[in-house]
C-alpha cells in the first residue's frame, strides 16, 4: 500500500501479535499511506500514526458508528452505488444521527475533532483496509464491533477490491483452519449451520451417524452445563482454558466438577493437570497436513521430524480412538482425511493435495480449476447484497467503581504465544520476557506507591494475581494492562465470565480490578544527581 | 591585649577547603579560596565560635595527609591521652586550666554555668537535644570538684536590675539612645570592630559571666572569708567568645580576672566523662546559695529574646507596681532575624527590636548611624536563636537538625522558667539581698565599679 | 573511529529478535539446549519499550569511553575496533554500569566458565562471520553498523545537502 | 525491573566540596552515641574515604562488587555476599589484610570494631610483659554496609550537604539511560525516515 491508501486498524496491537503483518503496515506508512490506529493503549503503531484515537474501552461500536456519520455527513459517501449495491442503507444512516461526533466523544473519550479527522482520512483516501482482532471482538458487544467495522467498509466502499476489505488477523496459527473446518459449537465445514439438513444430511450419508440438528454448547454454554450436571464429559485439546479463559477460579471449579476429563497437549498445561486422561499431541513440526493463513489460505505442511515419546498427531490419536468406539479404521493418512473433507465441503473442493504442490491456496475453489479467491466480495457480496446492520451502544458488564477503580484490558506481547506453553519453554523467548509486566499508568502508580519493578498485586470481584509493573504511558491513567502468558500471573483470575451473548466470546478486554503494592523492598532511592558521574572520570 | 593562643581558629593540616564555615560565619571573617585550607581574619572574627559548630573536616585515622595527630593534639594544649576528635575549626582548650585550678588546694572554687548549658550538655551523654537537666549539672560540678556551685543565672537576674535601671535613666534623660544590650560578646565584639563609633549605645552593664565573676570576687569572697586572689573562678558557658570576653583587660580588678577560665559545654562534658562522671544517672542537687539562686527570668537569658523578657517583667513592676510572671508582651517578626514591638512603660512609648543572629543587625545600625533609628531598645544575640546555638554547645552530628536541636533548647529553657517560683529577677531573694547586703542599689557606686565597664578602649584582638 | 552499531526508532517494532541473537551469538551452547542447561539469558543489546519510543540500544564503542575510566580493575579497555571487557579481571563493581551514558553495559552472569556477574557489553561480534548478529537478524531493517567510511561519508553528504539548500533558499 | 544487582552508594566529583560530613555521618552511624560528635563512644572510624586528587574532591567507598574479590580471598569466609550488598562478618575476620590488597578502588580499611563502650581486644606476643602476651584493640577488616540496619538508609548520602552522595541501583540506572539513549534516537534518522 503506498500514497492514497488508508490503513485503519482497531484492537489490534498488530507489531507485537502479527509481527509480519506489522512490518507491513510499517511498510505501507514509509510508502505514504496513512495510518489509523484505534486503541486504548499507546501501542508501537500508535506512535507512528497519522490519527490515533485513544478510546475508552468498550466504546468501539459508537465510535466507529461516529466516523461513518461524519463521513456520510460531510457527503464524502457515494450515496447512489451504495444504496444500489446494500441493503438497509437508509435505516443504516438514519440510525448513524444519535452517533454524533460531540456526544460520542464524551462516550468514548476521544476528541471530536480526532473523530472527524479520521472521518477525513478514510472517506478521502483511495482504499482503506480495516484490520481488527481481539480488541474488537473480546467484548460483551463483540459482535456489535464487529458490524460496526463492516458498516463503515460498506458505507466507504472498502470491500472487494485490492488494498480493502474487512480483514480480522487470527490469533492463532490455523486458527482459521479449525474454524472453516467447522470447530464452532454451530456450523459444520465450510460455515454451514448445523440446524440446516442438507448440509448435515451429507455428513451423515458420508458417515453414517445421524448428528443433532441443533447448535452445540459454547464454552461458557458448557461451563454451565457442567455445573448443572448436563454434561458429563469433557475433550480438551490444544488449549489452556485454565489460563485462557475468563474466570479462572470458575474454570477450576467445573473442570474438578466434570465426571470425566480428556486433554490433549504438547505438554502438561494448568489444564491437563486437572485431566483424568492426558493425551500427548505432537507439534507443528512433527505432524502432516495443512494450515490455512489468515487469509484463507490452505498451505501444505510436512513434519520436520518424528514425534517425541508416545506422542501422535491429533488426527492419528482422534482415529485410533474412534476405531477404540468401535469405528473400523478408515483414515490411513492425512490425504484420506483431508480428501473427505474436501468433498463434504464445497468451498474446498477444488483444492487437492496434488494441487498444494505448487503453493498455497484460497477458498473458496468450488473445483480443481478455479484458481482460488484471493479477495472476497469481489463485484458483490458473496450473499448477494451488503448487509448494513443499525446499531446500538451497550456498555461492557463491568466498569470500575469505588472498590475496583481500574479498568484491566488484557492482550499479548511479542515474545509469547497465548498461555505461553510453547514459547516459556523456547530459551531466548523466555530469556527476552522472562515475566509479567502490568503496564501501569505513572499517575496511578503514583496514587498507590507503586515503583517501577515493584511486585503488585490486582485484584476483581472474581479473584486475585500478582505481577510485577511497569510504569509506563502505554497504558492511560485509570487502564491497566496484563497479558495472560504468566501461569503465575495468571490474568483470567480477574476476567469476568461476561460474553458476547451471539458468539459467547467472553469479555476479556474489559473488567474492573485494585491493585497495590507487594513488595516493600527498596527500590528507588537513586538520584538524578547522580548523572554526572564526573567521578568516574578521573584520568 | 592579646591572649596566649588564638580563642577559635582553622588548623591548615586538617582543612580541606569546603568553606562551609564560610556559610555560617555572620561577619565574613572566614579567608580563602575553595578546596585550600581557609583562615580565619582576626580584624573581623567575633569568636562565635559557629565555625566550630559547623566543621566536618576531622582527622580521619585513614587519611594519609593527616600524619602526625599527637603533634596536634600537642599544638592544642591536649593532653596526650586525649582522644577527643579533632577537627579543623577549633576553639582554644582550657581543661588544662581548670584542671590545675581545681587541683590547687590554696584556692577555693567557684563555678558559674549559665542558662543554656542545662538545656543541651545532656546531649553529650547520649540524650535527645533540650533535655533539661540543672540538678544534674549542679551535682556533676560539685563532683568535679568545685568547691562552690554558683549559678550565671544569678548574676543574669542582676543584669536585670542594672540594665533595666540603666535603659530607664537613658529614657529619662534621652542620652544614647537607642540602648543596645551588651550581654553577648560576639555582639559587643563586633560593636567594637565594626561599629566603634556607635559604642555609646551600648549598656555599660557587664555582661552576666562577668558580673558573676566579679561578685565571687567580691561578694563571694567575703561570705567565704578569702582575698579575691585565693578564689578561682570559672565559668561554664555555651560559647567561645566568653573566653575571649574573660581574657578583656576591663574585665578585672586590680589585675585580678573576675572570671580565671571558661570552659564550653563539650569541655566539661569530657572532663566529666573523663573523671567517670556519668552526669544523666547523678541525683539532682541543688546551686549553692546565694550566688547560685535564681529566676525564671535570668533562666531566658539563654534563649533569644530572653533578656528583652526578663528586663520587661522587671520593668513592669518597677514602674507600674504590678507584679506580673510574664510580661505578655509580644514581639512580631518583620524581617529575618528581627522582631518588633512598643510597650508602654510608665506613660513612655518604648520602641524595643530582638535581633536574633549578628548579620541581621548591620541594617539596624545603619539607621542607628544616620540617626533614623525608629527604635529605644535593642537585645541583640550574636548567635541565631541565642546562646542556645552558641558555639561551645555540643557539636552535632551531619545528620542531626540542628535548627530543631536549638528550638527543643529554647523550648526547655522556657519550661524552666514556667517551673521556677520565681519568676522576675527582682524578686530573687538572692538579689535582693545583694542589694541590701552589698550594692544598695541598681546603678550605685558599687554596681559601678564592679558591674559596669566602658567597651572599646582596650578592645583586644584575637591573637 | 571505532564502529559500532546504531538502530532506527522508526522501524523497530520491538520483536526483541536482536536480543536473543546476541545471546546466542555469544554462546556456545546450541539455543534448544541452553533452556534445558538453565544458562542465563544476557543479551548485550536492551530493548526500550515504552510509549515514546522502541529501539534497541546498545554501545556505542565511545572514543573516550567512560567504562574504561571508570574500571578500577582495569577489565574495560580501549582496543582494535572495540571498547572490550576482559570478563577474567572483572569483580562486578558496577562502576562501568554508573559511567555508561547510555546503559550499555551489563553485570550479569554470562554463559561460560564464569559464575558470577561480570560486565560484558556489545563487541561487535568480533570475529563473527556475518558481522554482528542484530543486526543480521532484525526482520525491520532497524539496525546498522555505522563504520569508520559511513562516519566520514554521513557528515561530508550532509554539509553537501546543506549547503545546496542554502544555495536554493537564497 | 527487580533489583538483581547490589546497590552501591557513589558520588559525584564535581559536587563534592570535601567537608567530609559523608565520613563523620558514617563513623557515627557505626558506633554507640546520641546527636552530638561528643556523645560517641568511639573513635571515629569511617568506612568510605574523602579522596583529594589536585583541586578533586570525592568520597570512596565500597562498590559492592558482584564478584567480590574481598570476599574471595578472605582465608576465613568472613566476607561475603547477601541480598543487601557484600558484608563483612567482624567475628570472623582474622585480620589478615588480604581484602585491602586485593580491592581494586581501596574500600577495605582494618579499623577498631567497639563494643559496649570498648574496643574489640586481641592477644598479642609480647615478650616484655609478665603473662608473655598482652592485650591490645583490634584491627578488623572494615568496609561500607550501606548502613544496613539504619532507618534512614545511609548515612553519609543523608549528610552530604551538597546531595553529592547517592544510593545507586545500577539496573534502574541502566534501564533510565536506555531509555534516555533511545529518545535521543529518536530526534536522529527517525525524523525524516530517512536512510543514512
Amino acid at each position: 500500500m503506498g500514497a492514497g491508501d488508508c490503513v485503519c486498524i482497531i484492537g489490534t496491537n498488530t507489531t507485537a501479535c502479527h509481527p509480519v503483518i506489522g512490518l507491513g503496515m510499517m511498510q505501507a506508512k514509509r510508502n505514504g499511506a496513512q495510518l489509523i490506529v484505534i486503541d486504548p493503549r499507546e501501542i508501537d503503531l500508535a506512535r507512528e500514526a497519522d490519527v490515533w484515537l485513544r478510546l475508552r474501552p468498550g466504546t468501539d461500536t459508537p465510535l466507529l458508528s461516529a466516523i461513518a456519520g461524519e463521513i456520510y455527513n460531510a457527503g464524502m459517501v457515494d450515496v447512489e452505488s451504495v444504496a444500489a449495491s446494500t441493503e438497509g442503507f437508509k435505516e443504516f444512516c438514519e440510525g448513524l444521527a444519535k452517533f454524533d461526533a460531540e456526544s460520542v466523544a464524551a462516550l468514548s473519550e476521544v476528541a471530536a475533532d480526532d473523530i472527524r479527522r479520521a472521518a477525513r482520512c478514510i472517506g478521502r483516501a483511495r482504499n482503506t483496509a480495516f484490520y481488527y482482532t481481539m480488541g474488537v471482538t473480546q467484548h460483551t458487544t463483540g459482535t456489535n464491533n464487529v458490524l460496526a467495522v463492516s458498516n463503515l467498509a460498506l458505507l466507504t466502499g472498502n470491500i472487494g477490491r485490492p488494498k480493502t476489505g474487512v480483514n480480522p488477523l487470527r490469533g492463532q496459527n490455523n486458527v482459521q483452519g479449525s474454524c472453516d473446518m467447522g470447530a464452532l459449537p454451530n456450523v459444520l465445514t465450510g460455515y454451514r449451520s448445523v440446524t440446516n439438513d442438507d448440509v448435515r444430511g451429507s455428513f451423515e450419508e458420508a458417515w453414517n451417524v445421524t448428528i443433532p440438528a441443533e447448535k452445540g454448547r459454547t464454552i461458557p454454554e458448557m461451563l454451565n452445563a457442567i455445573e448443572e450436571d448436563k454434561m458429563k464429559g469433557l475433550f480438551v485439546f490444544g488449549e489452556n482454558p485454565m489460563r485462557s479463559d475468563p474466570d479462572i477460579n470458575h474454570v477450576e471449579h467445573c473442570l474438578h466438577h466434570v465426571e470425566f476429563l480428556v486433554v490433549q497437549d504438547l505438554f502438561l498445561t494448568e489444564t491437563a493437570e486437572l485431566a483424568d486422561v492426558v493425551l500427548p499431541g505432537a507439534s507443528f513440526a512433527e505432524k502432516d497436513g495443512t494450515f490455512t493463513s489468515t487469509e484463507r489460505r490452505v498451505q501444505r505442511i510436512r513434519a520436520a521430524v518424528s514425534p517425541v515419546g508416545d506422542s501422535k498427531p491429533d488426527w492419528k490419536i482422534l482415529a485410533e480412538l474412534l476405531e477404540r468406539l468401535g469405528r473400523p479404521e478408515r483414515y490411513a493418512d492425512v490425504k484420506d482425511v483431508f480428501d473427505e473433507m474436501r468433498m463434504l465441503t464445497p468451498t474446498h473442493t477444488g483444492i487437492t493435495y496434488e494441487r498444494l504442490e505448487a503453493g498455497g491456496i484460497q477458498w473458496p475453489c468450488p473445483d480443481e480449476s478455479h484458481a482460488g479467491t484471493p479477495i472476497l466480495h469481489v463485484g458483490n457480496c458473496m450473499r448477494g447484497a451488503g448487509k448494513f446492520v443499525p446499531l446500538e451502544h451497550r456498555e461492557p458488564a463491568e466498569l470500575p467503581d469505588a472498590e475496583y477503580p481500574l479498568t484491566l484490558t488484557t492482550g499479548r506481547v511479542v515474545a509469547h504465544y497465548h498461555t505461553a506453553t510453547m514459547t516459556r519453554r523456547c530459551f531466548g523467548l523466555a530469556g527476552t520476557w522472562p515475566e509479567e509486566l502490568v503496564e501501569v499508568h505513572p499517575a496511578d502508580a503514583a496514587e498507590y506507591g507503586i515503583a517501577d519493578g515493584d511486585l503488585i498485586e490486582l485484584r476483581s470481584r472474581r479473584g486475585v494475581a500478582t505481577g510485577r509493573a511497569w510504569v509506563t504511558r502505554r497504558v492511560p491513567r485509570g487502564l491497566v494492562f496484563m497479558t495472560f502468558h504468566f501461569s503465575e500471573s495468571p490474568a483470567n483470575i480477574l476476567t469476568t465470565s461476561a460474553a458476547d451473548p451471539v458468539t459467547g466470546t467472553p469479555q476479556l478486554k474489559v473488567c474492573a480490578v485494585a491493585i497495590r503494592k507487594l513488595t516493600e523492598e527498596s527500590t528507588s532511592v537513586e538520584s538524578l544527581s547522580i548523572e554526572e558521574h564526573a567521578s568516574c572520570h578521573i584520568a | 591585649m592579646s591572649v596566649s593562643s588564638p580563642i577559635v581558629s582553622i588548623d591548615p593540616l586538617l582543612c580541606t577547603g569546603c568553606r562551609r564555615c564560610a556559610e555560617v560565619c555572620p561577619v565574613d571573617a572566614i579567608v580563602g579560596t575553595l578546596h585550600q585550607p581557609q583562615s580565619i581574619d582576626t580584624e573581623r572574627c567575633v569568636m562565635c565560635g559557629q565555625c566550630v559548630l559547623r566543621c566536618s573536616a576531622f582527622a580521619s585515622p585513614f587519611d594519609e595527609t593527616i600524619s602526625d595527630i599527637p603533634a596536634i593534639r600537642k599544638e592544642r594544649g591536649l593532653p596526650e591521652d586525649d582522644s577527643s576528635t579533632l577537627f579543623a575549626a577549633h576553639f582554644r582548650v582550657d581543661k588544662g586550666s581548670v584542671s590545675s585550678m581545681l587541683e590547687d588546694t590554696d584556692k577555693i572554687s567557684m563555678v558559674q554555668c549559665a542558662p543554656a548549658v542545662r538545656s543541651s550538655i545532656a546531649e553529650e551523654f547520649g540524650l535527645a537535644p533540650g533535655t533539661l537537666t540543672p540538678g544534674q549539672l549542679a551535682a556533676a560540678l560539685r563532683r568535679l570538684g568545685f568547691d562552690l556551685v554558683y549559678d550565671t543565672i544569678f548574676a543574669a537576674d542582676v543584669t536585670i536590675m542594672e540594665e533595666a535601671s540603666e535603659l530607664l535613666e537613658r529614657l529619662e534623660s534621652g542620652e544614647n539612645l537607642p540602648m543596645f544590650t551588651s550581654c553577648c560578646p560576639g555582639w559587643v565584639r563586633y560593636m567594637e570592630t565594626a561599629w566603634d563609633d556607635q559604642l555609646s549605645h551600648l549598656s555599660s552593664c557587664k555582661s552576666p559571666q562577668q558580673m558573676a565573676g566579679a561578685l565571687f570576687k567580691s561578694y563571694g569572697a567575703e561570705i567565704a572569708g578569702k582575698q579575691p586572689e585565693q578564689i578561682a573562678s570559672v565559668a561554664v558557658m555555651p560559647c567561645t567568645a566568653k573566653k575571649f570576653e574573660a581574657g578583656r583587660p576591663e574585665m578585672q580588678a586590680d589585675s585580678v580576672p573576675d572570671v580565671d577560665a571558661v570552659l564550653t559545654v563539650t569541655e566539661l562534658a569530657d572532663m566529666l566523662k573523663r573523671k567517670g562522671i556519668q552526669l544523666t544517672s547523678l541525683q539532682e542537687e541543688e546551686f549553692d546559695a546565694p550566688l547560685g539562686l535564681y529566676s525564671g527570668a535570668g533562666t531566658i537569658f539563654g534563649a533569644s529574646g530572653g533578656v528583652m523578657e526578663a528586663a520587661l517583667r522587671t520593668a513592669i513592676a518597677v514602674t507600674t507596681g504590678k507584679e506580673v510572671d510574664e510580661s505578655g508582651v509580644t514581639f512580631t517578626k518583620t524581617e529575618e532575624g528581627i522582631s518588633r514591638a512598643t510597650i508602654n512603660v510608665a506613660g513612655k512609648t518604648v520602641r524595643a527590636v530582638i535581633v536574633s543572629g549578628l548579620a541581621h543587625a548591620a541594617k539596624l545600625l545603619e539607621d542607628v548611624r544616620a540617626g533614623k533609628a525608629d527604635f529605644d531598645f535593642m537585645e541583640v544575640m550574636c548567635c541565631t536563636g541565642g546562646c542556645v546555638a552558641g558555639g561551645g554547645q555540643p557539636k552535632l552530628l551531619p545528620h542531626v537538625d540542628l535548627q530543631d536541636a536549638i528550638q527543643r533548647r529554647r523550648e526547655s529553657l522556657h519550661v524552666h522558667d514556667k517551673a521556677l517560683p520565681v519568676r522576675a529577677s527582682h524578686r530573687n531573694p538572692s538579689v535582693t539581698a545583694l542589694y541590701e547586703n552589698y550594692l544598695e542599689k541598681p546603678l550605685g557606686h558599687r554596681s559601678h565599679t564592679l558591674l559596669h565597664t566602658t567597651y572599646g578602649e582596650a578592645a583586644g584582638g584575637h591573637e | 573511529m571505532h564502529p559500532f552499531v546504531l538502530s532506527d526508532p522508526s522501524r523497530c517494532i520491538g520483536c526483541r529478535a536482536c536480543e536473543i541473537a546476541c545471546v546466542d551469538a555469544h554462546m556456545d551452547e546450541d539455543m534448544v539446549e541452553a533452556g534445558n542447561k538453565e544458562l542465563p539469558f544476557s543479551p548485550r543489546i536492551s530493548i526500550v519499550h515504552e510509549a515514546e519510543v522502541t529501539a534497541p540500544v546498545q554501545c556505542r564503542q565511545c572514543e573516550e569511553a567512560p567504562c574504561v575510566a571508570a574500571c578500577p580493575a582495569g577489565a574495560v579497555v580501549s582496543e582494535g575496533d572495540t571498547v572490550r571487557v576482559e570478563t577474567e579481571r572483572c569483580c562486578g563493581c558496577k562502576a562501568c554500569m554508573a559511567a555508561c551514558p547510555v546503559g550499555a553495559m551489563q553485570v550479569a552472569v554470562i554463559p561460560g566458565k564464569i559464575k558470577t556477574p561480570v560486565a560484558h557489553k556489545c563487541d561487535l561480534c568480533t570475529g563473527r562471520e556475518k558481522g554482528p548478529a542484530c543486526v543480521e537478524v532484525c526482520p525491520a531493517g532497524a539496525l546498522r553498523v555505522f563504520g569508520r567510511e559511513d562516519l566520514q561519508r554521513i557528515p561530508v553528504s550532509k554539509r553537501r545537502q546543506s549547503a545546496s539548500q542554502l544555495a536554493g533558499y537564497n | 525491573m527487580p533489583h538483581r544487582l547490589n546497590p552501591f552508594i557513589l558520588a559525584t566529583a564535581s559536587k563534592c566540596i570535601g567537608c567530609r560530613a559523608c565520613e563523620l555521618a558514617c563513623a557515627a552511624a557505626h558506633i554507640e552515641g546520641g546527636v552530638s560528635v561528643g556523645s560517641l563512644q568511639a573513635p571515629l572510624s569511617p568506612r568510605l574515604y574523602l579522596t583529594c586528587v589536585g583541586e578533586m574532591r570525592v568520597p570512596v567507598g565500597c562498590r559492592h562488587c558482584e564478584d567480590a574479590p574481598c570476599a574471595a580471598v578472605c582465608p576465613n569466609a568472613a566476607i561475603y555476599r547477601t541480598d543487601r550488598g557484600v558484608q563483612v562478618d567482624e567475628s570472623r575476620c582474622v585480620g589478615c589484610k588480604t581484602c585491602i590488597v586485593t580491592c581494586p578502588v581501596g574500600a577495605m580499611e582494618m579499623g577498631q570494631i567497639w563494643e559496649n563502650g570498648k574496643p574489640v581486644m586481641r592477644r598479642v606476643a609480647n615478650d616484655n610483659s609478665p603473662e608473655g602476651s598482652e592485650m591490645e584493640p583490634a584491627l578488623l577488616a572494615s568496609k561500607c554496609d550501606l548502613c544496613k540496619d539504619r532507618a534512614g538508609g545511609p548515612a553519609c548520602v543523608e549528610a552530604c550537604p551538597e546531595q553529592a552522595l547517592a544510593l545507586i541501583y545500577p539496573d534502574a540506572i541502566k534501564r533510565r539511560r536506555n531509555i534516555q539513549a533511545a529518545l535521543a534516537l529518536k530526534g536522529t534518522g527517525a525524523r525524516a525516515g530517512e536512510v543514512l
